[in-house]
């Protein structure tokens, strides 16, 4: 499984990534991408742009953790976690997960995993910047139980090929 | 011992970064918070509500009730908000 | 809800799709993308070529269909899908689905949904060239039991933003 | 009353398409597909299994007690594999 994680205060490109993991592979019959966008809004209230804080070191370690946790539970045939850090502006993109494996079920469950994890265990801090000044985005409950959903025995179900 | 700070718990204590060196008796992560926490203001708000705040012994997440021992650098931040 | 669905016989670009659906945007917090890719294998046998035949019109009508019940039980910004027809050689492309939201769990939901049921609803019928000469994909029972799986009463959760 | 057939469908039978005019008692999908078995060889073959084939009436998929009455286009297929 080839697995690229990268941290970076540059925007990225989503074709670009699907690309450089599918190139030359017939092997790979699913890729699921996911792409975490800047909204003009946090919590109903309008923001001129987010900056993300993070951990160096840590952050880059635990994303490596959780996609070998997602290896060992899907069989994966690639995977790719960009996460950008600093100042963002509404309609840019912050994180990207692509996950590529022979069928869709692994893909689509791995990439929805990592996310999750990525929400609640990478070390990162968002803060906005609105009319009120700039303010720590308060961490959901939401994300919380969403996370825990993946704390159940892995499946590793061949359903849904 | 390095400790390191992040998000609003940076920003209340007032710097990113600091070398401390406990008393012996301070032996878990807790203990090193409610150790922090006399040491002024900024220490008391950032940790006004211990439950809340994480940490991470050598970069990797831990609870309270881990030791400190042999730690190299231990972190305190918020709850994450990544992604 | 902008819904954007094409068939065609030529290639399509994941990322090019991203940013039409996406370009000026800045209510969209969450884009997921599926892309189905020709194997060089089914069911364990090498392929040549895969060949798409589709019923014309009903294709695009089944599709049409599942994006209306897809936005009805998430809330959604924008849903493209690409389904090619034609000869297909292994690493090509075959199927795209985009689906936009401003929260994760709608976009990685109704991009599953559509992608259940487009393998088993959407009137396309997939013929592979093997060794043993040309022959007609079956349909799999797994792929049936993950579209059943939507027939419970739409959940519309909040969790999971 | 206009007939498609496609997919292994379309090759057993030997065609892609037919205008017919089944007799008035054919009022259902099952009946048709009933008659149609009698028409020869490629088509008993394309049938052979009645419960595996799909129909749709104008473009809509129907079950085998669908009524065919004031059907514009009915299409008979395997199970699809799309996607």
């Amino acid at each position: 499984m080839i697995a690229t994680i990268r941290l970076q205060a540059e925007a990225f490109d989503v074709g670009a990534e699907v690309e450089k993991l599918t190139r030359g592979r017939t092997d790979i019959g699913a890729v699921v991408t996911f792409t975490g966008i800047c909204r003009a809004d946090e919590a109903g209230e309008p923001i001129a742009a987010l900056t993300l804080e993070h951990y160096p070191g840590m952050a880059e370690a635990e994303i490596a953790r959780h996609v070998e946790e997602a290896n060992a539970r899907w069989p994966l045939l690639g995977v790719t976690v960009i996460h950008r850090h600093g100042r963002i502006a509404p309609g840019e993109n912050i994180v990207l997960v692509v996950t590529a494996s022979s069928h869709r079920e692994a893909a689509f469950a791995a990439a929805a995993f990592l996310m999750d994890y990525l929400k609640t265990r990478a070390p990162f801090w968002k803060q906005v910047e609105q009319a009120s000044g700039r303010i720590w985005v308060e961490a959901k409950a939401t994300d919380d139980a969403a996370a825990e959903r993946w704390s159940a025995p892995p499946p590793r179900r061949d359903a849904a090929k | 011992m390095k400790l390191l700070y992040f998000a609003w718990v940076r920003e209340r204590i007032g710097k990113a970064e600091e070398e401390v060196e406990p008393p012996s008796a301070i032996a878990t992560v807790g203990d090193l918070v409610a150790w922090l926490t006399k040491r002024g203001e900024g220490y008391a708000y950032a940790f006004e509500n211990p439950k809340i705040i994480r940490a991470a012994i050598d970069k990797n997440h831990v609870r309270a009730d881990a030791r400190i021992a042999g730690a190299g650098e231990i972190a305190f931040f918020p709850p994450m908000t990544g992604g």
